[in-house]
This record gives C-alpha cells, structure tokens and sequence, in this order.
C-alpha cells in the first residue's frame, strides 16, 4: 500500500485530503458518515477576535455547477471559539488547523496571538478573502495589505501559518510570493472567486450581501490553474481547493502541483466525500504503482506530452 | 444519517404537486414531525445541491418515508421525472421537529405546501388520542394535498381558498380565532405562510400557549455547518437547519 | 411592443444580442437556424495581422458547465480577411464588429489602420485576452500594456472601439478605466476565466497549449459580477457576456447595467438560442411594462431592497 | 437542420454498446454515409456540451437515422438512459462524408465503434451494385456490431479480433493487402485505428487508389465555426468537423 503521509513544510499529515474551512463540521455540525480523526487534518470555520453576525440572508445561491456563499464570517468570537470549538477540535485527534479572518492586519496578529499558546493547535491558516475595514479590496488582493496581514501573524505565532490566497488577482504566483515573504509556511490555493446572481423578477441581487464567493465544480479548472501556475513559480507547499468533488478532482490537483487537498462544497452533496476521496487516491497511488502521494505532486508538469 | 435509497412511488397529486415515497427503514424508524431530509437523485453538478423536504409521512412499519413537494424549479423539475427503483441520496432526519403535542388539543394551521410537514403531526396526534384542530387554505382547492387524511385525523378541519373553490372565501387565521375561543388548545402549529404566522403568534400570546413555526430558507449542508441558511431571531441569526426547521413562533423575527 | 435599440455610445443596435467573437458563423460556419442579419450585430473571430495557424489539438475540453477554448487565434490574416470574410460579414445586413488581436501593441494599431476604411465595418472590437510577444501577461492584464494597445489602436481609426476586457485581474473597473482613458468608447466585460483541466491518467494537461479558457454557464455569475462591478465605476457603455444561454440570461446582464450582450458558447448548444433570446428580451420587457431595452440597463442597482 | 426530433429505439446491443433511433425525416432525407449529427437530450449545464456521433443507417424512407455507440463518459451514459418517447435536440447532417463509392469494388477497413459509419457506406454500395469488402477488427466479439448487416451487404467480411473470439488472431490490415492483390479495388475507407489507416494509406498509395478516412475530434460547434477540433493535414490544421471527418488519408499527419 503506498504511503499518504504529506509533508507540508512545517507540518506533516497522516493524508492530504482536509475539510476546506466553513464547510465541515468536525462536532455535532457532522452529517455523521465518518469519523473526522480519519482525515488528514481538520479545518475549523474562520474565527474573528470579536463576535460577529455575519451577513444578511439569503446567504446562499446556486449557480450552474457551484454554489455562490455570502455567508460573511459569522462568529462567536475568539475566546467562544476557543472555550467552545477547541476541546472538539483537539477530541478529533488529528491535525487541527484554525482558520483565523481579520478586519485589520494588526487583527491577524491578535488572533495569531491569542491561538498561539493554545493547546491542541497545529497550524493557522489565514482567511484572506475578508473585506477589511476602511480599504476597498480584501487583503488578498492587495499586495501591501496582504504583507502586513501575513507579517502580524508571523511575527505572533510560531505555529505553521497557512495563507489562503484569493484567485480574485491579476497574478496569485506574484501574491503567493509576497505571503511567503511575509512568513507564511504554506499555500492554499484558492478561495471562491467573486460572482453574483440578480433575481430577474425582484430586479435585485439575490444574496443579502449582493456579491459572494463561487465555490463548487465550476471553479474547478480555475483553481487547477491556479495550483499549476503557483507551483510552476513558487516554492512553497500547497494546499489545492476549489470545486473538488471526486479522488479524481483530488488526484487532478495533486498531479497539478498541490500537495494536499481541501474539499468543500462536495461535504454538502456527498458527506461520505473526504472519506471516498482518500480511500481513491490510495487506490489510484497503488494501481498506477505509485509508492507514496509525494511521487505525484507536480507530476503532471514533468511528463513531456508525447505527441 | 446519509444512505441511497430507493424510490417506491411517485405520482403527480395534482397538476405540478407530487408524491414521492421513499424505501428506507432507517430513517423512517428516527424521524420525526417537522423534520426533513437532504434528497439528491441526478447525475452530474447542475444542479448542485441537494434539495430539502419536509417528511409528509413517516411510516416506521413499512419503512418508508412520503413526501410531497411542488415543482417550482430545476430540482424539483428532475426530482418528478425518477420512477420506482431509481436510486436517490437521502441525509435525514435533519433538524429540530415540533415538539410532540400535548393534550387536550392542539391547532395547526398552514397554507399551500406549508401544510405537508403538519400532517405526519397531526396523524402522530391522533395516534396519542390527542385532539387536533386543522386550519388549512390555499390559492385553490388542488393545493390541499391529502386534505383527506388531515379530516381522518382531526377533530375539525377548516378550510379556505383564495378562489373558493373548496371551502367560503376567508381568512383561516379568523376560523382559528374563534375555535381558539371555545376550546382549550395546548399549542399552535403554522407552517408556509408569514401572515398566518403572525396571527398565529398574536393569539398563542393571547392565549398564552406555545406556537411553533416551520420554517424554510436555501440550505447548503442541511447539518448546521456551513451557516447558510439562517433566519432572523430574536437572539440574531439562527440556523434553519440546525436550530430549526421548527422555531418558537415569538423567536422569529418576521 | 418595446423598443429593442441599444445606443452604445457611437454605435446604435437595432437590438442588444450579438455572438461573442469565435463562436458563430456569418456565413457558411452558420448553423442555420435564422438569418445573422436579424443579430443586433455580428462579431467576427478575432483576426490578426499575419496569417497564425493557432494552437495545437486538442483545443477544446468540457468542465462541469463549461467549455475551456485553447484555439489560439488562428488566423487567415487581414488582408485575406478583408478579401474572404468582410463581403460576407456586409452581406448580413446589420452592424458588423471586427475583431482584432496584435501580438504587439503596434501591431493593435497597424490592425486598425488596415481595418479603417474598409468599408462595411462598423466598431472594432480590441480582444486584449492574447498572449503578447516578449512578456508574461496579456495586454489585458498590464495596465501599461492596455493603454498601449488601446492607444495605438485609437491612434489609427475613427471606429468606435470595444475593448474586450480580461477577466483575469484583481480590478477589472479600474482596467477599464484605463481603456477608456486610452480611447476606447465601449467596455466588453468580459473575456474567458484562465483555467485547465489535468488528465489524471495521461498525467498532463489535456489541451495542446496546457491551459485556455473558461467560458459557458459556470463562469456566469463571474461575469455578471464584473459587469456589475464596472458599471458602478465607470462610465461607458458595457456589452455583457460570460455563459448567456437564455433570454433569463441576458435580463440578468442588462439588470447588471450591460446595454448589451454577447453570446458565445450558448450558440453551440442551441443553434437558435440568440434569436430566442432576443424574442425573450422582447417578451419580458413586454410583460414587465418596459418601453425599451435602455429602461432595465442596471436597474437592479438603483432598485432598494425592499427587505 | 437544427431540429427537436424523438427517440424512437434505444437498445444495449451488447454490454455498453447501444443503438439508438431517432424519428427525423428531414435529417434523413439528407444525410449520406460519413456524415454526423450533434445529439442533446439533457437538462442543466453538465455536460455542456453536444455529442457528435455519426449515421450508422440512414433510413430515408421510414425517416428515421440510427447510431450506435458506446458508452465512454458522461454524456452517452445519460444518452443511454434515453427511452422511446424521449426528445432530443439534433443538428445535423454535418461535414463532408465518404465519397461516394464507384465500381467495380471497395475496401472498408475498421475497428471498435469505426465500423459505425461504415455500415451506411457498406449499405449504399451494396444497393448501387459496387462490390464491398468488409475488414473489420475488435478487441473482442462484442465490439463488431452488426456484422450480419455487414456481411449481409458484402462481398467477402474478415474478422479479427485481440483475443480471438471471433476470426483468428491476426491484423485485418493483412487481409486487405492479401485482397487487395487479386481484387480490383477502386478507392479504401478507414476509421477508427491510427494503425489500420496509416497501413491502409501506404496500401492505398502502391495501388495508386484514393483513400479515406473518418477522425474524432473534440467537438464545439459541430459547423466550422469555433475552430475548435482541428486535426493535422498537410496544409496545416483542418476542421474535423466541417472540412471533414472524413479526410483523404494521404492529406492526414498521424
Ligand atoms: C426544511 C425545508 C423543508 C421543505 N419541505 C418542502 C416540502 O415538503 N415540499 C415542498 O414542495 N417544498 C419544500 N421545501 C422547499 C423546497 O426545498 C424547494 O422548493 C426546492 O428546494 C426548490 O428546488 P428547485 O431546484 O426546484 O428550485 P430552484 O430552481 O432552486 O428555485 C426555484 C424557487 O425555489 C426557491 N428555492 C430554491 N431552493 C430553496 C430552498 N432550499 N428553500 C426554499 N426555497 C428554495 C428559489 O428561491 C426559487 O424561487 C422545503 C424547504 C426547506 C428548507
Ligand atoms: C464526427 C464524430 C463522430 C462520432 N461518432 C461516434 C459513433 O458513431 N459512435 C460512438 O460511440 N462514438 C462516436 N464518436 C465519439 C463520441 O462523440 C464520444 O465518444 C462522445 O462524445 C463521448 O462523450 P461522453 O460524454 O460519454 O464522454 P466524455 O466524458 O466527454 O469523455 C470520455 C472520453 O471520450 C473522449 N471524448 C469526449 N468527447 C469527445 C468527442 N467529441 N470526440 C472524441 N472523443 C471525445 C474523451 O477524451 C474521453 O476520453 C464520434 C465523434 C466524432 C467527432
Ligand atoms: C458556505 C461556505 C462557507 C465558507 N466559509 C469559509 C470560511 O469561513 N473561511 C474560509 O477561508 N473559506 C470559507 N469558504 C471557502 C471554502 O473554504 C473553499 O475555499 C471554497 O468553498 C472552495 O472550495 P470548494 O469549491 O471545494 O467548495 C466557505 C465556502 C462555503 C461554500
Ligand atoms: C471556441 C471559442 C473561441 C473563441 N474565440 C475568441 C476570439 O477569437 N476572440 C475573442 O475575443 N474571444 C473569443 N472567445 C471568447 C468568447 O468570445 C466569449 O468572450 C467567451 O466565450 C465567454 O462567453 P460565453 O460564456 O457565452 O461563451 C472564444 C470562445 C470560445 C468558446
Ligand atoms: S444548511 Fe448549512 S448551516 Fe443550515
Ligand atoms: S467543432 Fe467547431 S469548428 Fe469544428
């Protein structure tokens, strides 16, 4: 049987298939088909440092092939999420990644922070698709801000630091780059690109928020693209999301560059997904007679077109 | 609990209103009034999600679950096409259902396909020898699906359509009303329309007796993990899914 | 009956549905369901200066609700264009769009300049999606780049000028405010979404030139979101495109503020769908009690939610 | 023709492979051996797009087109759940078919589902009187469809197949150059395998007689316009789709 174990930089996990933050409850939020320890790492909704409503509804909208969220990062705050989530996290027994989501880069360092010395944390990953406050563009699609996001975290916590890019960019390699200067240690590579749906009859948007993020099969090829650029310039491990369903999907991205992969919408269709997905690449790996995951990460970009 | 299952029946109640019944033991033996479950049947990713209906019909011994939905889109549009043996996705039961009613009677009162996660509450009601007073309307007489068993099971059905087709033009809210008056009720149930909700909940203070509403909104996980389905309480944002379907009416913030 | 005209700054439809450049045949490539001249306008597949044969096969690959393209602008040149097509593109009787793409920034300008005084051709339409010679990013994604493509372009012609703006950047308002600044007169938004597809069992790319782009109703609610998005920033006239295959479709990119549409891989799926859009835009307009196609251009931005 | 046409037969001839029927005059009354149609006959986006498959019998007179084909993804697995009754959007006829054939006779050579748009070819040589010889060759049994209708309309049939359950084991390419000694043949028509066409063109060119053959390609539109589903030829990239699919073989690059 060939080997799943990943090495991600500064954290290795026992498979590369996680939850992709927001999407997967790893407590009582579980549609109950598997036991989330089995995962490579789980992935808990982004926190904010204070309590948080969210977005009005409609939050959601489906789209040919995807789902539009407008969710809006509600949450209970940092110190609920760490009295409340935490012992359900840590009771996994896996890796427990906190996706952290700030209003301002000096909020990432707070959360950084405040996470740091908690037990049970193995890595962060930083939200960076929020609207931050007083600034037109989310941090992840502005290099200066991105910088300083990244770096308030950095320079707060020395647990693995996980920067989760917007695809909503001119170049996300060049971006990549800045969030590893920065000191970020891994790649997730990407969140939901920005779309929206109008209501023909109300003649008005159909989310609360108007605009969200498209997530699901659509995006798939977009976000495949996005790993293979990233891994083409960057040097960094990535973490591979957007749109996948299937081993297949996962094993696309892996061949693509990623070496882990985050599965959201498919935990909606198919709350058995994670669970078939690393059950497939192992077999995928075993069939193709791969020894381990590491052999196929990037492989798609070395194998010279035959004809 | 997530399972394929098969269906046994399908067939159009009336014109754009089905039947659908389902084969699955397991979940008929967990469910609940007022709950629902997540259904998916087609091939590919358009559309997308799963869709949610409410159980119409729970029948532990046969191990089959009914539902009863319209078509109103591409879902519910492919949903009416699967034949008895197509194999279709279910994760269910979801949500909080109605609290099980208590004697001596209970009112339940919806409108159009408000009315389907009512009657499993109802024949639940019955089967405790508790009594049930059923206030039903709808734009027309074909929207009162299985108007039949809700009189089998009630004490006094009362009926209005918008078009008069069944029952004398009116309000069912007022028809609550005045029963409410001469009879001891011990809790209200209000599904599918918001000015009945409001009626309802204006009198159960009045009287002050419980009353629950079922509600709905576009779900994603249908577990309570992704917060997108949310509706307006007073406590702020509540998961439909996951703190409901069935809210205390005065929670809701309409 | 409303008035289906459409008054894109210098240029006046006699409705707003035309083909998206390389998707529709004016003469014999025409599935034949109904007469070109019925369209609003026709666009012809961009043409470029020196004949170019395109990019190698496969050129095509399906995604969940998309079509990626890597076809490559192969091209007949201009003056076979000029000799071959344009007698063609004159005989349908209505507007005629020319498409065109430079490999340099001069050669937009040497392309306006042939295109100029032929007769028949009513607006040049600048599609800045293509790779440029000597650099990594196409013309629509350099803001330097843009401007010199647009430039040398308005330099050269008193056409009106469309440019076909990319996708794939971080603000696409702010791109076209630079083609306007540079002389464009209309806004396109938007071209295909940069994205691939890896084949898992081959372990490469499955189109020739490794990634394309993403068209059809997945990337719709991208492309409504970025007409959206510019029509709140900027003023100028917007044709709308990005997966329109109904009359629904098309309302939702007028509601957006689109004053026009342009339909692309839809014409392939259903060789009728552009004259059934336009008798579905004329039928919704109708039944809604509208005057005209111009009453519902962004109406979904001024109308409050009522909720 | 881009037209709404109905299924009128749908049959797994053997395991994943299916004929299909559709009632359409018009195409019929048009189409001619070599040539294709677009099929669409789903809801939603996914797939996207239309699959291309070519004429397996032109019936003219009952105005009907037959296919065959396999199931191979997405797209023929939800084809092959259509039933009689279903309707399917079709445009076609499509592309520059076979040549027409002339006496005295003609080689046919193919393998796996090339065969399909052989027969019709096969079929109208038969009726014109012009001699045919049939080389058909599969991985197995299964995979020659309808060989009673090819050996019906030809003068002599050689089988092969991989594992030898039907024909022995061989290359069906050397029994058309054994044929092609003692046979006058006027012109040979490929499809389906790289290695037969590239062997059936050098024997086409020592016999100084035209050659064909008909390519897949991805497809888009299906009519020229989208420039999607070249193939190359010595002139450079040709349209699968409108300047052929079917090719002089000597025009092709393999
Ligand atoms: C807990 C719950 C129980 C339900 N029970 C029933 C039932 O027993 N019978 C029944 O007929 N319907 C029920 N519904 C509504 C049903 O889920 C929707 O009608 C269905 O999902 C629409 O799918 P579609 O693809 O046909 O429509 P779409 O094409 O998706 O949309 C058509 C219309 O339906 C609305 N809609 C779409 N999805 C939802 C959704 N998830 N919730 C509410 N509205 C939606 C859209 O806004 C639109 O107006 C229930 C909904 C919920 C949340
Ligand atoms: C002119 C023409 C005539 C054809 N005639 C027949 C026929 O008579 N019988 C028959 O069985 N098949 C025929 N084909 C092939 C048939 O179109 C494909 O098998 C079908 O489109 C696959 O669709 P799918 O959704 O099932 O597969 P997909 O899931 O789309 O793909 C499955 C596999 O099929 C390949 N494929 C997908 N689309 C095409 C395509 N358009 N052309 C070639 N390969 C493709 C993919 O690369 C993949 O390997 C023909 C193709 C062309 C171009
Ligand atoms: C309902 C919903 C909620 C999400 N919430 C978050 C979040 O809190 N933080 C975050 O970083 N990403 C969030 N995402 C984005 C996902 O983590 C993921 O990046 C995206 O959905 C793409 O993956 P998918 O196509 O597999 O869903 C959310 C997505 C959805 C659909
Ligand atoms: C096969 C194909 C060829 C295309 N060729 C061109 C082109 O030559 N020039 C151009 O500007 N856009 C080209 N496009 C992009 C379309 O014009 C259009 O912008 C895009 O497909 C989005 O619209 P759609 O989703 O309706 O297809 C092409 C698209 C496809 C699918
Ligand atoms: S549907 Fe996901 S939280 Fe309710
Ligand atoms: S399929 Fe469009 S040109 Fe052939």
């Amino acid at each position: 049987m060939a080997c799943t174990e990943v090495v991600l930089g500064p954290l290795t996990l026992k498979n590369p298939v996680m939850p992709a933050s927001g999407t997967f409850g790893y407590g009582e939020e579980n549609a109950g088909a598997f036991d989330p320890g089995e995962l490579g790492a789980v992935v808990a909704k982004s926190v904010r440092l204070e309590p948080a409503p969210g977005n009005p509804p409609p939050r959601l909208v489906e789209t040919p092939a995807g789902l539009i969220n407008a969710v809006g990062i509600p949450s209970e705050g940092v110190d609920a999420f760490i009295r409340d989530q935490m012992p359900l996290l840590r009771q996994t027994g896996t890796v427990v990644i906190v996706s952290i989501a700030g209003s301002t880069a000096l909020q990432y360092g707070e959360l950084a922070a405040r996470l740091s010395d908690v037990p049970g944390i193995d890595a962060l990953e930083l939200n960076l698709s929020c609207p931050n406050i007083g600034h037109g563009l989310p941090f992840g699609q502005d290099p200066g801000l991105l910088a300083e996001a990244v770096s308030a975290a950095r320079g707060n916590t020395g647990l693995p630091i996980i920067a989760k890019m917007s695809p909503n960019v001119t170049d996300i390699a060049a971006m990549s780059k800045i969030a590893l200067d920065a000191g970020a240690d891994i790649l997730a590579i990407a969140n939901t690109v920005n779309a929206m749906v109008i209501d023909i009859w109300k003649r008005r948007p159909v989310l609360g928020n108007i605009a969200g993020g498209l997530s699901g099969p659509a995006i798939r090829p977009v976000a495949v693209r996005n790993v293979w650029r990233v891994y083409e310039q960057v040097k960094a491990p990535i973490i591979g999301s957007g749109g996948i369903v299937t081993w297949q999907d996962a094993v696309e991205f892996l061949l693509a560059g990623a070496r882990a992969v985050a599965v959201g919408v498919a935990n909606f269709i198919n709350p058995n997904a994670m669970k078939e997905i690393i059950q497939g690449i192992q077999g995928y790996l075993d069939s193709q007679g791969f020894e381990s995951v590491e052999d196929i990460v990037g492989l798609a970009h070395t194998i010279g077109r035959s004809q | 609990m997530y399972l394929t299952a098969e269906v046994t029946l399908q067939e159009e109640v009336v014109e754009g209103i089905y039947r659908l019944c389902i084969f699955t033991p397991t979940i008929a033996s967990l469910a609940y009034p007022g709950q629902f479950a997540m259904i998916r049947g087609w091939e590919g990713y358009d559309p997308l999600l799963s869709r949610p209906l409410s159980f119409h019909r729970i029948d532990f011994q046969c191990g089959q679950v009914e539902f009863v939905y319209k078509v109103v889109g591409r879902g519910t549009a492919l949903m009416s096409k699967w034949r008895p043996g197509h194999r279709v996705a279910v994760l269910g039961p979801l949500g909080n259902g109605f609290p099980a009613p208590v004697a001596p009677a209970v009112a339940v009162i919806g409108r159009g396909m408000g009315t389907v996660p009512l009657l499993p509450l109802v024949e639940s009601a019955r089967r405790e020898g508790i009594g049930v007073f059923s206030f039903l309307s709808a734009s027309h007489a074909g929207g009162l699906v299985d108007l039949d068993r809700f009189m089998s099971c009630s004490d006094q059905v009362f009926v209005r359509t918008d078009d008069g087709s069944l029952g004398a033009p009116g309000v069912v809210s007022e028809d609550l009303e005045r029963v409410a008056k001469s009879t001891q009720l011990s809790a209200i149930y209000c599904c599918g329309s918001r000015r009945l909700a409001r009626a309802a909940r204006d009198l159960a203070i009045f009287l002050r007796i419980p009353a629950y509403v079922s509600l709905e909104a576009h779900m994603g996980c249908g577990v309570g993990a992704c917060k997108g389905c949310v509706c307006e309480t007073k406590d702020g944002y509540s998961k439909v899914c996951k703190d409901g379907p069935v809210f205390e009416l005065n929670e809701v913030v309409f």
